[in-house]
C-alpha cells in the first residue's frame, strides 16, 4: 500500500494525479475463506481489520450486498461519545473512542476524528439527577466527563437558547473528548487497510442463505454463488434478523427507520455536539458547514430506508426551540437508515445457536461511535470462539437471565 | 456586460420601479424581476464564490437549480443565508449580500485556493493532515471549516421575526407543476369531478412554453394558459396555488407543499411559509425538465450560463446577459436562444454545435438568419477570470487543440435536458435510461407503491421525457385523465389540446467537450459549480476504486451542494460511466431525497414555537401558583411548583420553611396531577390483581391500599393508592407522569389479551382537583371549612375515604399520606378547585397554612423512607430491590412481571437493595447520583462500585442530611459505614441505616 | 356551583373566525354494550335521543350524545345536571356491566364560528375536513397540533371542539393563532 | 407516513393519530412458563422482511387497538382487523397469498 501524505499529494499533483492506486481491490470471490464477514459496514470492516491486525487471520472475505459503507455507517450523524452509564457500555464505547483518537494514523487514512466535545443537555430536574449519576459513574469508570452549569453551556455553545419558555437549559453532561468523525472515511480507511492485508472485499454480492453441516456453518449462498468458510460473522445491522433467519434462529430485534437531515451549509457557528434528549433532537455542524440533525425512530418495523415525516417535524421543532437561529436555515436533504433495536437497546455480540457462527448486531441508533471497539471485541470473539472481556456482557443469554444493559435509565439516549 | 433591454420582459412591469440593496450598493429593478434578473439588469455578473476554491461565480440558471447565486438576504430577525437569487422575487427595500468571501466579493483572499487547485483534488484531506495527531483538531480542521460553509450564520441572539404554519389538505389528484402539461392534466382531472390541487412553485403559470414561442390551439401559449387558469379557477373541485412548491413525496400518498406567502412581500402579515401536508390518491408530477451544462474547460467563468436561462432572462425580464453571446450546444433547443438573441439585436458570434450535422428546422432558421453555425465543434476553453472575455474553439472529436478564438462576453450552453424526476423518485419510483434522448425517464412499470400496492405517482409532460410541446401537452392531458381514473373518477373523453412548436432534430450525448479532453482540461472543467467538483475529480474517484456512484458522490461531493446535483448529477455519472467503461444505466443515479428544493426549518417547525412549542398541562391552581411565587419545574407535560418562594427568600429557604410548616402545623399541596383511573366491572378485582403486585380484590369498600405495578419485564413502573368505591368499582391513583401511560396499559391488556373480562376503565385524572391538606392541624382546617362528613380518626381512619361536602363543594377526602403527617387528599370537581383552595387558605390562615411544592414533598417522603418512582426506580429496579416484598402477593398465581422476577439475574442475592444512609458529618449532603465504592479496582481499571444513591436531601426536620440508596448486601449491613465517591476523587463516609428516618411507627399519621 | 369556572373563563377571540370558550358543559362518559336495548333505553330517557351511528353526534333539547368508540358514548347535558344524569344511568342500568362517570370538569369546550372553521381546524388536524368528507352530524376524534381533541359541526359554520381540561388554555392559544385574520388558506371554499 | 383504517371506528387514520404496538399474535407466557417460552414472548421477534402482522392503537381517535397486515419492504397494507383474535382472518391470508404468491401464510 502506498502511503498517503502531503508529500504524496504534491508528487501526484505534478502528474495530474495519475499515479494514485486503488484504495481497495475488487476481487472475485474464492471458493473458501477462513472467515467470512457478512456486511461491509463499519462494524464488519473493523472486525476484519482486527482479525488481521490482532490475530493474524487474513484469509477473510467481507461480503457486501451493496456498496461498502452504504448502510447505517454511511448515513449516521457521526456522534462519538462514551459517557455511558452502565459499566459494560462505558467499557466498550470508551475503548472505541480511544481507538478513534489514533485511527487516522493507524489506518493512514484521515478519518477526521474531531474531539470537539459532546454535551447532553439537562432540561428537567430528573435529567440533572440522571446526568449527575452518569458523571459519577464515569469518574469511576475512567471516562472523562463533567456535569456543567448553564453558563458553561452557553460559553461552549453560544447559539443555544438557555431560557426557552418550556424547557430551560439547567446544565449538561459534558464529554470534552467526544466528537465526530467523517463517517465514510471510517469505512473507506478500514476497507483500504483490509484490502492491503490481502482480505477480499466483495461488493454487490448478497448473502441469501447459510450452509451448515451438523449444526456447524460451512459457507454462505450468495448472488455470486456459494462461498465456503470455516467461521462466519454476521454484521448486517438492520438486516440481522433476516440473516439469522437464514441461519435458523431468531433475534431479540426489531428493525425500524431512523432519520437524519442536514441544513444548507453555513459558516462555522457551533464547535460542539449538542444532544437535547428531553425535547428529542441533536445537532452538530459538519466540517462542510451543514448543521447535521438527528431525528427519531419510527415505531413500526420498516425496511425502506425512508421514515415518516413527522419525526423530522418533531426534531426540527425541538431544535428551533433550543437553537432559535436555525429557524431561517433550510433543510437541504433528509434520509433514513434501518436500525436494529434490541429489547434493552444495547447491542449483541457473541456466539449463536449455529456452530462457528457469530453475531454482532443491535447497535440500533448509536453504533457508529462503537465501530473500532466493536470490531476489536468481535474479532476476538471470532478468533477465539468465545467472547473476551469487552464482549462477554453483550451475549444474547442476557435476555433469558434478565441481565439487561439498559442505558435509557439515566435519561440517556443511545445516539 | 449584462444589461436591461429596451423591449421584451413579459413578466416585468416597467412602470413599477423597485429599489434594492446589493452589497451596500443601491440598485433598481422592476416589479416582476427576480433578484437574479435584477442583478443581471444592473450588470452584476459576479455574484459569489465557490465552496472550496473560492472561484468567482456568476448566475448560471434561472430557477431553483441555481448553484451559484446564493445570497444572504435581509437583516436582523429576517436575515436568511443561502437564498437563491433566481427564486427570490424582487421587492422594494430588498437587501442582499454575496457570500463566502473575505474581505470582499471582488477581492477574496480565499481565492488563493484556486492556485492550489492541483493540490486539492477530490478526497485530498483523507490523504493528509494526519500528523501530528493533535493537528487535525487544532490546526487543519479549523482552517478547512472556515474556508468551507457558505452563508454567514444568523446572529444567535436574533429571533426569527416571522411565523409559520401547517395546513392539512386531502385531494384525489395532486398536480405538481403548472406548465402546459400540468395545466392540461389538471384540466382533465378536474373535469372528471375529482378533487384536484394544483401547485406551481413560481408566481405564474405556464412554465417554458410562453418563453419558447409555443402555440396552443393555434394561438400563443399564453392565451391558452390564461384561459385554462380561468377555467380551473371556476371549477369548484379544483384549487390552484402559486408560489407553492411540491417539496416531497412520502409513503401512502403523502406530499409536502411549501407555500411562500410573504417572501415576495415582507409587509404582508401572517405566516411567512405554510407547509401543506397533502394526502392524495394520486400524485401527478409535471415538473418539467432542467437543462444540463456542457463540460468544457472554464465552464464556470461568470458569464457562462444555461442557454434556456439566457432566453428566460431575455424573454421574461428583458435582460440580456451580454452583447456577444456564443451559444454552445449538442441539441436544437439552444438554437431558440441563438435566434432570440439575434432577433433582439444582439450579437451571436457563433453557435458551437458538437454534432457533426445539424439540420433541424431551428438550425435551418438560424442559418437562414445568417447565424454562423459551427458543427462538429466544441469549446476548448473559456477565457476570462471574473467574466468571460473569449472562447477557444476546437474539434469536438479531438483533444482540444484550439482552432479559433471568439471574443464574447457570455456563453449560452446547452447539454440537453433532464426531466425533473425527483418527486417520482422520492418514494422509490424507478427510472429508465433513454439513450436516444440522453436522459433518465420514469419507468411507469416501476412506480412508487401506495398503501394498496398500486403505483400512486404519475408523471406527465417534459418531466416524463416529452420535450416536444405537442407531446408534452398531450401527455399531460392523457396522464391527467389516467390519474383521475385511478383515483376512482370517470375521466371524460376529450381531444387533447394541440400545441405546436418547431420540431427538433436528434440530440448528441456529449459528456465531455471536446470528447478527448486531456487531464489538464479536465481539471478546469466543472461538474458541480458550488462544490467545485471537476471532471478530473470523478475520473480520480473511479481510478481509486470509488466505483459505485454513491462512493463517487461521497468522495468528490458531487451533487451534495445546495442544488443537490440538479445541474451536475447526470454529467457526473456519465463521466463516471465513461471512466469505468460502463454504460450509464449500469452506474445508475444516486438516491433522490426530499426536499426537492431546500425548505425553511421554520416551516417544518410550524406554529409550534414559544408558548405553543409543546403542550403544557395546567392544574386548576396553575395561575394561582404562578402569581404566588411558584418556582416551576416541568413534570411530564405538567408544570409543578418546586416550591413557593416568598420575597427575600432563597429557594432552599423556601423548601425548608414549607417542610417545617407542614410538620409543625398545616400546609396545602396541589396534587391534581396525580393520575386517577376508574376501573369498574365484575372482573375489576381480578384485573387489578394481575396489574398490581399485591392483592387488590380483597380491598374493602371505602378503604385504600398502596399498590405497585411492574412491567412484564418485572421492573417497577408505577405506584399509587387504590380506593375501592363500591363492590365493582376501584379508583387507581398513579404518578403524575403515569396517568396516560397506565390508562393505556390497562386498556391494552383489556383489549388485546383479556378481552373477555368484564372491565371498563375511564381516565378521570382531570375531573378532579386533588388538594392535600397536610399536617397536625389538617383536620381542624377542614372542619373549619365546614363539612357534612365526620372527619375524625374513628369515622375516617388512615387509609379510608369518604364522600360528602366541604366548604359547600362536593368533595372526597382520602386519608392517605405521603409525608407521614395527618393528611387528607381531597378530590373536588376541577372547576371548583380554585374555590376550594381559596377556602382552605382562608380557613387555615390562623394556622399559618402555606402551600408547599414538589421539593418539600420529596424531602418529607424521604424522611419517611417512602420510595419515589423515578428516584428509587429507573426502569431496572424490581420491588424486591426496594424491600417492598410486603407488597408482593405470594398468594397470587400470576401478575404482570411475576415471571420475569423469577429469572436468574432478578433473584441474584448480589442485587443492590435499598437502605437509608446517614453521613458521618450530618451537614454534608451526598451528591445526587454518587456511587458507593469499596476502594478496590477491577481488572479493567474501573473502580469497583457496590451501590448508589437514589435520593439525597438535607432534612430540616431532623437537622441532618439523609439519603437512600441501593447497596450490595445493604439490608444485611445495617450500621456499617461505607464510602461514596465524589467526581473529584474524594469520598464521603455514610452509615447504613433503616430507610425510615422519621416516625417509624406511624404515630404522626395515625391520628 | 357559582364558583365553578371553565378553563379560559369566558375568553373569546375575534379573528378570521370567532373562537369562544363554550363554558362549562355537562359531560358523562358511558361505556357499555352499545348494542344492548337497555342501554339505548337508558340513553333515550337520559338525554331524549336514540343512539347515534358510529362516529355520529346528536343534539336535542335535553342534551346530546356522541359516539366515541364501539363501547363508549359521551352524553351532554347542562353542567349542573351531570351528576344527576350519572345517577339516572346507574339506576337504569343497574345489574348490567357498564360504566357511567361524570367528566364535565375534565374537559374544556370551545365554539368556533365563521365560514373558515374547517380551515382553522385543518391547520392542526390530519382529518379530512372538506365539506364532502366531514359533515354535520359526525364527530371526529383526532389531534390538533400535539393535542387530542374531538370536534363536530353543530351548524354549517359552527365547530364545537372539546379537549382535556389541563390543555384547555394551550388549545385556546393555539386556536387563536390559527384563527388570525387573513391567514386562512381558502382551500375548502375555493372555486 | 402511513394511513391505516381502524376497524373499530372506520376512520382512515393518519400515522400521527396512531401508535404502533409491535408484532401481533404473541402468546403471553406468565408465571410458570419455561425460560425459552418466556424469552420468546418478551423478546424474540420475527422482524419479518415482507408480510408483517402487527398491532396498532388508534390513540388519537377511538382509543382502540387493532391489527394490521403490512409489508415492511413496500409498506403495502393488506388489511386491518380487530385485536380480539389470536391469528389473522383466513380471508386476509388468502388475499395476501393472491398478491404475494411467495407468502407462506401465518405462523407463530
Ligand atoms: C440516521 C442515523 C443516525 C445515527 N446517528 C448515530 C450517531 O450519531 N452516533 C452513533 O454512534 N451511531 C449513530 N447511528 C447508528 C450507526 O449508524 C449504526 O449503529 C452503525 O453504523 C452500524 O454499523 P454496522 O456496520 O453494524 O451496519 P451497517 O453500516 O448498516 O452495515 C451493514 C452492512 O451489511 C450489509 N448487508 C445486509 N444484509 C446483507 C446480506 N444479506 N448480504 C450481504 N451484505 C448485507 C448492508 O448492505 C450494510 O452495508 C445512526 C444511525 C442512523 C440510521
Ligand atoms: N425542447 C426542449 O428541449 C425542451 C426542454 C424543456 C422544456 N421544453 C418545453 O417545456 C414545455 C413542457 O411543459 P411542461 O409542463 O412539461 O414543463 P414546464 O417546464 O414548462 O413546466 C413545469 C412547471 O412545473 C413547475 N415546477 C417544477 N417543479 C415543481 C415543484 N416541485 N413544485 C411546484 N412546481 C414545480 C415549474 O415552475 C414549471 O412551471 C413545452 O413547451 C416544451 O416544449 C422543451
Ligand atoms: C454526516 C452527514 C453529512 C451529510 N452532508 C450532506 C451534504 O452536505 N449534502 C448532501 O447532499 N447530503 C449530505 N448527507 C446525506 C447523504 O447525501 C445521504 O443522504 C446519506 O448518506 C444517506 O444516503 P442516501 O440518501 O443515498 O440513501 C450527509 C450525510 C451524513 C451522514
Ligand atoms: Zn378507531
Amino acid at each position: 500500500m502506498r502511503r498517503y501524505s502531503a508529500f504524496a499529494i504534491a508528487r501526484e499533483a505534478a502528474r495530474y494525479h495519475s499515479g494514485w492506486e486503488r484504495a481497495w481491490a475488487s476481487p472475485e470471490p474464492k471458493s473458501e475463506y477462513d472467515v467470512i464477514i457478512v456486511g461491509a459496514g463499519g462494524h464488519g470492516l473493523a472486525t476484519a481489520y482486527y482479525l488481521g491486525k490482532n490475530f493474524g487471520i487474513t484469509n477473510v472475505a467481507i461480503i457486501e450486498k451493496g456498496w461498502l459503507g452504504g448502510g447505517n455507517t454511511g448515513r449516521n450523524t457521526t456522534i462519538i461519545r462514551s459517557n455511558y452509564l452502565q459499566d459494560p457500555s462505558a467499557a466498550i464505547y470508551e475503548k472505541a473512542r480511544s481507538l478513534y483518537e489514533t485511527m487516522s494514523q493507524d489506518l493512514n487514512y484521515n478519518v477526521m476524528f474531531s474531539p470537539r466535545g459532546v454535551m447532553m443537555l439537562a432540561q428537567t430536574e430528573h435529567e440533572i439527577r440522571g446526568y449527575q449519576r452518569t458523571a459519577h459513574a464515569n469518574a469511576l469508570q475512567g471516562v472523562a466527563t463533567e456535569f456543567i452549569g448553564p453558563e458553561k453551556v452557553k460559553e461552549l455553545c453560544p447559539i443555544i437558547e438557555l431560557k426557552g419558555p418550556r424547557y430551560p437549559v439547567l446544565g449538561a453532561l459534558w464529554q470534552p473528548r467526544g466528537g465526530t468523525a467523517r463517517h465514510d472515511a471510517v469505512a473507506w480507511g478500514y476497507a483500504r487497510a483490509c484490502s492491503d492485508m490481502g482480505m477480499h472485499i466483495i461488493q454487490k454480492c448478497e448473502v441469501t442463505g447459510v450452509h451448515q453441516d451438523n449444526g456447524t456453518v460451512t459457507g454462505v449462498e450468495t448472488t455470486k454463488g456459494r462461498i465456503g468458510c470455516k467461521k462466519l460473522g454476521m454484521v448486517v445491522a438492520g438486516n440481522a434478523s433476516a440473516l439469522a433467519g437464514m441461519a435458523g434462529f431468531r433475534l431479540p430485534l426489531e428493525s425500524v427507520a431512523l432519520q437524519a437531515l442536514v441544513s444548507e451549509p453555513i459558516k462555522p457557528c457551533m464547535d460542539v455536539v449538542v444532544m437535547a434528549n428531553t425535547v428529542h433532537g441533536y445537532l452538530s455542524q459538519s466540517d462542510k458547514g451543514e448543521m447535521v440533525i438527528g431525528g427519531g425512530t419510527d415505531g413500526f418495523n420498516n425496511y425502506t430506508q425512508r421514515g415518516s415525516f413527522h419525526h423530522i417535524e418533531e426534531t426540527v421543532r425541538a431544535l428551533v426551540e433550543t437553537f432559535p437561529m436555525i429557524s431561517r436555515l433550510k433543510m437541504l436533504r433528509q434520509w433514513g437508515g434501518i436500525v436494529d433495536v434490541t429489547g434493552d437497546r444495547s447491542p449483541i455480540i457473541g456466539t449463536t445457536p449455529l456452530g462457528n457462527t457469530f453475531i454482532n448486531c443491535g447497535w440500533g441508533t448509536g453504533g457508529f461511535k462503537a465501530i473500532p471497539g466493536s470490531g476489536w471485541a468481535f474479532a476476538e470473539t471470532i478468533a477465539k470462539g468465545t467472547p473476551g472481556e469487552l464482549a462477554a456482557p453483550f451475549g444474547m443469554d442476557r435476555f433469558i437471565e434478565g441481565r439487561f444493559i439498559d442505558e435509557s435509565v439515566a435519561a440517556g439516549v443511545a445516539h | 456586460m449584462s444589461t436591461r433591454l429596451q423591449n421584451h420582459g413579459r413578466l416585468i412591469d416597467r412602470n413599477s420601479r423597485l429599489e434594492f440593496n446589493w452589497n451596500g450598493k443601491r440598485l433598481n429593478g422592476f416589479k416582476g424581476d427576480t433578484l437574479a434578473s435584477a442583478l443581471l439588469a444592473n450588470g452584476e455578473m459576479l455574484v459569489g464564490r465557490s465552496f472550496k476554491y473560492h472561484r468567482p461565480r456568476g448566475i448560471v440558471a434561472s430557477g431553483p437549480e441555481e448553484p451559484n447565486a446564493l445570497v444572504g438576504l435581509g437583516q436582523g430577525g429576517k436575515y436568511e443565508p443561502n437564498q437563491r437569487a433566481t427564486t427570490t422575487e424582487l421587492f422594494n427595500g430588498l437587501t442582499a449580500k454575496s457570500q463566502n468571501h473575505w474581505p470582499s466579493l471582488e477581492f477574496d483572499v480565499g481565492g488563493v485556493n484556486r492556485v492550489m487547485t492541483r493540490f486539492f483534488p477530490a478526497g485530498f484531506y483523507y490523504k493528509t493532515f494526519m500528523a501530528p495527531s493533535f493537528a487535525w483538531k487544532h490546526v487543519f480542521e479549523p482552517v478547512i471549516r472556515k474556508a468551507a460553509g457558505l452563508g454567514a450564520a444568523p446572529d444567535p441572539e436574533e429571533r426569527d421575526a416571522d411565523r409559520y404554519e401547517y395546513f392539512y389538505a386531502h385531494c384525489d389528484v395532486l398536480v405538481i407543476g403548472g406548465g402546459i402539461a400540468g395545466l392540461a392534466a389538471a384540466l382533465q382531472a378536474g373535469k372528471s369531478g375529482a378533487k384536484v390541487l394544483l401547485l406551481e412553485q413560481e408566481n405564474h403559470f405556464g412554465g417554458r412554453a410562453p418563453v419558447d414561442g409555443v402555440t396552443v390551439e393555434g394561438k400563443p401559449a399564453q392565451d391558452w394558459i390564461d384561459a385554462t387558469i380561468a377555467t380551473l379557477d371556476s371549477m369548484e373541485n379544483v384549487t390552484i396555488r402559486t408560489r407553492t412548491m411540491g417539496a416531497g413525496v412520502y409513503d401512502h400518498g403523502y406530499a409536502l407543499g411549501y407555500e411562500r406567502l410573504s417572501d415576495h412581500a415582507p409587509e404582508i402579515s401572517g405566516p411567512r411559509h405554510r407547509l401543506w401536508r397533502i394526502r392524495a390518491r394520486r400524485i401527478l408530477t409535471a415538473t418539467g425538465a432542467i437543462e444540463r451544462p456542457l463540460s468544457f474547460a472554464g465552464n464556470d467563468v461568470p458569464g457562462v450560463m444555461l442557454a434556456g436561462a439566457v432566453r428566460d432572462y431575455m424573454v421574461n425580464h428583458g435582460v440580456s446577459v451580454g452583447d456577444r453571446v456564443v451559444v454552445a450546444t449538442n441539441n436544437d433547443d439552444a438554437y431558440r436562444t441563438a435566434i432570440a438573441l439575434k432577433e433582439a439585436g444582439l450579437d451571436v458570434p457563433a453557435v458551437v454545435d458538437a454534432r457533426s450535422t445539424a439540420t433541424g428546422p431551428l438550425v435551418e432558421k438560424a442559418r437562414a438568419m445568417g447565424l454562423r453555425v459551427e458543427t462538429g465543434t466544441a469549446i476548448s476553453s473559456v477565457y476570462g477570470n471574473k467574466k468571460v472575455t473569449s472562447v477557444g474553439l476546437c474539434r469536438q472529436s479531438g483533444e482540444g487543440t484550439k482552432t479559433d478564438e471568439l471574443d464574447c462576453d457570455a456563453v449560452a450552453m446547452s447539454g440537453g435536458w433532464s426531466p425533473v424526476v425527483h418527486l417520482w423518485s422520492h418514494c422509490g419510483g424507478k427510472l429508465n435510461w433513454d439513450s436516444e434522448m440522453a436522459m433518465f425517464r420514469p419507468d411507469p412499470s416501476r412506480p412508487p407503491m401506495g398503501a394498496d400496492g398500486e403505483g400512486f405517482v404519475l408523471v406527465a409532460g417534459t418531466a416524463n421525457g416529452h420535450l416536444d410541446a405537442a407531446a408534452a401537452i398531450a401527455d399531460g392531458h392523457a396522464v391527467g385523465a389516467q390519474a383521475a381514473t385511478e383515483a376512482g373518477f370517470d375521466a371524460k373523453e376529450a381531444a387533447a389540446p394541440v400545441a405546436e412548436s418547431e420540431s427538433e432534430g436528434p440530440i448528441l450525448a456529449v459528456w465531455s467537450m471536446p470528447q478527448g479532453q486531456n487531464k489538464k482540461l479536465q481539471m478546469k472543467t466543472f461538474l458541480d459549480y458550488q462544490n467545485d467538483v471537476k471532471v478530473s475529480d470523478v475520473v480520480l474517484a473511479a481510478q481509486e476504486g470509488y466505483e459505485s456512484v454513491e462512493h463517487t458522490k461521497r468522495y468528490t461531493t458531487l451533487g451534495m451542494a445546495t442544488d443537490q446535483g440538479k445541474l451536475s448529477n447526470i454529467n457526473g455519472l456519465a463521466v463516471l460511466a465513461d471512466s469505468l467503461n460502463a454504460e450509464i444505466p449500469q452506474v445508475g443515479t444516486t438516491t433522490f431525497r426530499p426536499p426537492y428544493h431546500p425548505i425553511s426549518m421554520g416551516a417544518i417547525a410550524g406554529e409550534a414555537r414559544g408558548g405553543l412549542f409543546k403542550v403544557l398541562r395546567r392544574t386548576p391552581m396553575h395561575d394561582w401558583t404562578d402569581k404566588n411565587g411558584g418556582v416551576w419545574e416541568p413534570v411530564a407535560d405538567w408544570r409543578r411548583p418546586y416550591c413557593y418562594q416568598q420575597a427575600g427568600e432563597s429557594v432552599k429557604d423556601a423548601v425548608n420553611r414549607e417542610i417545617l410548616q407542614t410538620r409543625n402545623s398545616v400546609s396545602i399541596l396541589d396534587a391534581s396531577t396525580l393520575g386517577k383511573i376508574i376501573v369498574k366491572g365484575p372482573d375489576a378485582g381480578r384485573f387489578l390483581d394481575m396489574l398490581y403486585t399485591n392483592m387488590m380484590s380483597t380491598l374493602k369498600v371505602g378503604r385504600c391500599r398502596y399498590g405497585l405495578m411492574c412491567s412484564e419485564n418485572g421492573f417497577l413502573s408505577d405506584d399509587g393508592v387504590v380506593a375501592r368505591l363500591d363492590e365493582d368499582t376501584f379508583l387507581c391513583h398513579t404518578t403524575s407522569g403515569g396517568s396516560d401511560r397506565i390508562h393505556a396499559w390497562m386498556e391494552e391488556w383489556l383489549q388485546t389479551e383479556w378481552w373477555d373480562w368484564k372491565v371498563y376503565t375511564a381516565n378521570v385524572t382531570e375531573q378532579y382537583a386533588q388538594i392535600g391538606i397536610v399536617g397536625p392541624n389538617a383536620r381542624k382546617v377542614l372542619e373549619k371549612m365546614g363539612t357534612d362528613m365526620d372527619l375524625s380518626a374513628e369515622a375516617l381512619p388512615f387509609m379510608a375515604f369518604a364522600d360528602g361536602e366541604i366548604a359547600g363543594i362536593k368533595a372526597r377526602p382520602y386519608r392517605i399520606s405521603f409525608s407521614g403527617e395527618l393528611s387528607y387528599e381531597v378530590a373536588v370537581p376541577a372547576a371548583q378547585g380554585q374555590a376550594f383552595w381559596d377556602a382552605a387558605l382562608a380557613a387555615g390562615a390562623e394556622f399559618g397554612i402555606t402551600p408547599y411544592g414538589t421539593e418539600a414533598l420529596h424531602v418529607m417522603r424521604a424522611e419517611k423512607g417512602f420510595i419515589m418512582i423515578g428516584d428509587e426506580t429507573d426502569g431496572t429496579v424490581i420491588p424486591q430491590d426496594l424491600g417492598l416484598n410486603w407488597a408482593i402477593s405470594k398468594k397470587k398465581e400470576d401478575f404482570l412481571g411475576k415471571r420475569a422476577q423469577q429469572r436468574p439475574h432478578m433473584v441474584d442475592p448480589k442485587r443492590w437493595r435499598l437502605v437509608g444512609l446517614e453521613t458521618e458529618d450530618p451537614s454534608v449532603v451526598i451528591p445526587d447520583g454518587a456511587y458507593a465504592v469499596d476502594g478496590t479496582t477491577r481488572a479493567n481499571g474501573v473502580k469497583n462500585m457496590i451501590g448508589r444513591i437514589t435520593s439525597t436531601y438535607y432534612s430540616p426536620t431532623l437537622e441532618r442530611s439523609i439519603a437512600m440508596g441501593l447497596v450490595e448486601d445493604g439490608p444485611e449491613r445495617m450500621g456499617e459505614t461505607i464510602m461514596f465517591a465524589r467526581t473529584d476523587g474524594t469520598t464521603i463516609n455514610a452509615k447504613i441505616v433503616d430507610p425510615v428516618f422519621l416516625d417509624k411507627e406511624g404515630a404522626r399519621q395515625n391520628v | 356551583m357559582s364558583d365553578a369556572v371553565s378553563v379560559v373563563n369566558g375568553a373569546s377571540f375575534d379573528g378570521a373566525v370567532e373562537v369562544k370558550d363554550a363554558g362549562l358543559v355537562g359531560m358523562v362518559t358511558l361505556r357499555g354494550d352499545l348494542g344492548s336495548e337497555s342501554l339505548a333505553k337508558a340513553v333515550k330517557s337520559a338525554v331524549g335521543l336514540a343512539l347515534p351511528d358510529a362516529r355520529g353526534v346528536k343534539a336535542g333539547t335535553k342534551g346530546g350524545v356522541a359516539w366515541m368508540s364501539p363501547d363508549e358514548l359521551l352524553l351532554f347535558c347542562d353542567y349542573e345536571k351531570a351528576d344527576a344524569l350519572v345517577a339516572k344511568l346507574d339506576k337504569a342500568l343497574a345489574g348490567e356491566h357498564f360504566l357511567a362517570v361524570n367528566v364535565s370538569d375534565a374537559r374544556a369546550s370551545f365554539t368556533l364560528t365563521g365560514a373558515g372553521v374547517r380551515e382553522v381546524i385543518a391547520k392542526g388536524s390530519p382529518a379530512d375536513l372538506s365539506p364532502e368528507a366531514f359533515r354535520q352530524g359526525e364527530i371526529r376524534r383526532s389531534r390538533l397540533g400535539q393535542v387530542a381533541v374531538a370536534f363536530w359541526l353543530s351548524a354549517p359554520e359552527t365547530m364545537e371542539l372539546v379537549c382535556f381540561r389541563s390543555v384547555g388554555e394551550f388549545v385556546y392559544d393555539w386556536l387563536c393563532v390559527a384563527a388570525e385574520k387573513d391567514t386562512l388558506p381558502e382551500y375548502f371554499n375555493a372555486g | 407516513m402511513l394511513i391505516l383504517t381502524c376497524p373499530n371506528c372506520g376512520i382512515a387514520a393518519d400515522e400521527t393519530e396512531l401508535s404502533a404496538g409491535g408484532e401481533a399474535h404473541l402468546t403471553r407466557f406468565g408465571a410458570g412458563s419455561s425460560d425459552a417460552d418466556f424469552e420468546g414472548y418478551l423478546f424474540m421477534r420475527k422482524n419479518t422482511r415482507g408480510v408483517h402482522f402487527e398491532r396498532w392503537r388508534h390513540s388519537y381517535g377511538c382509543g382502540k387497538w387493532f391489527h394490521a397486515a403490512r409489508c415492511t419492504t413496500t409498506l403495502e397494507v393488506f388489511g386491518t382487523y380487530p385485536a380480539q383474535t389470536t391469528e389473522p382472518p383466513a380471508e386476509l391470508i388468502e388475499k395476501i397469498k393472491q398478491k404475494r404468491p411467495e407468502f407462506e401464510g401465518f405462523s407463530k
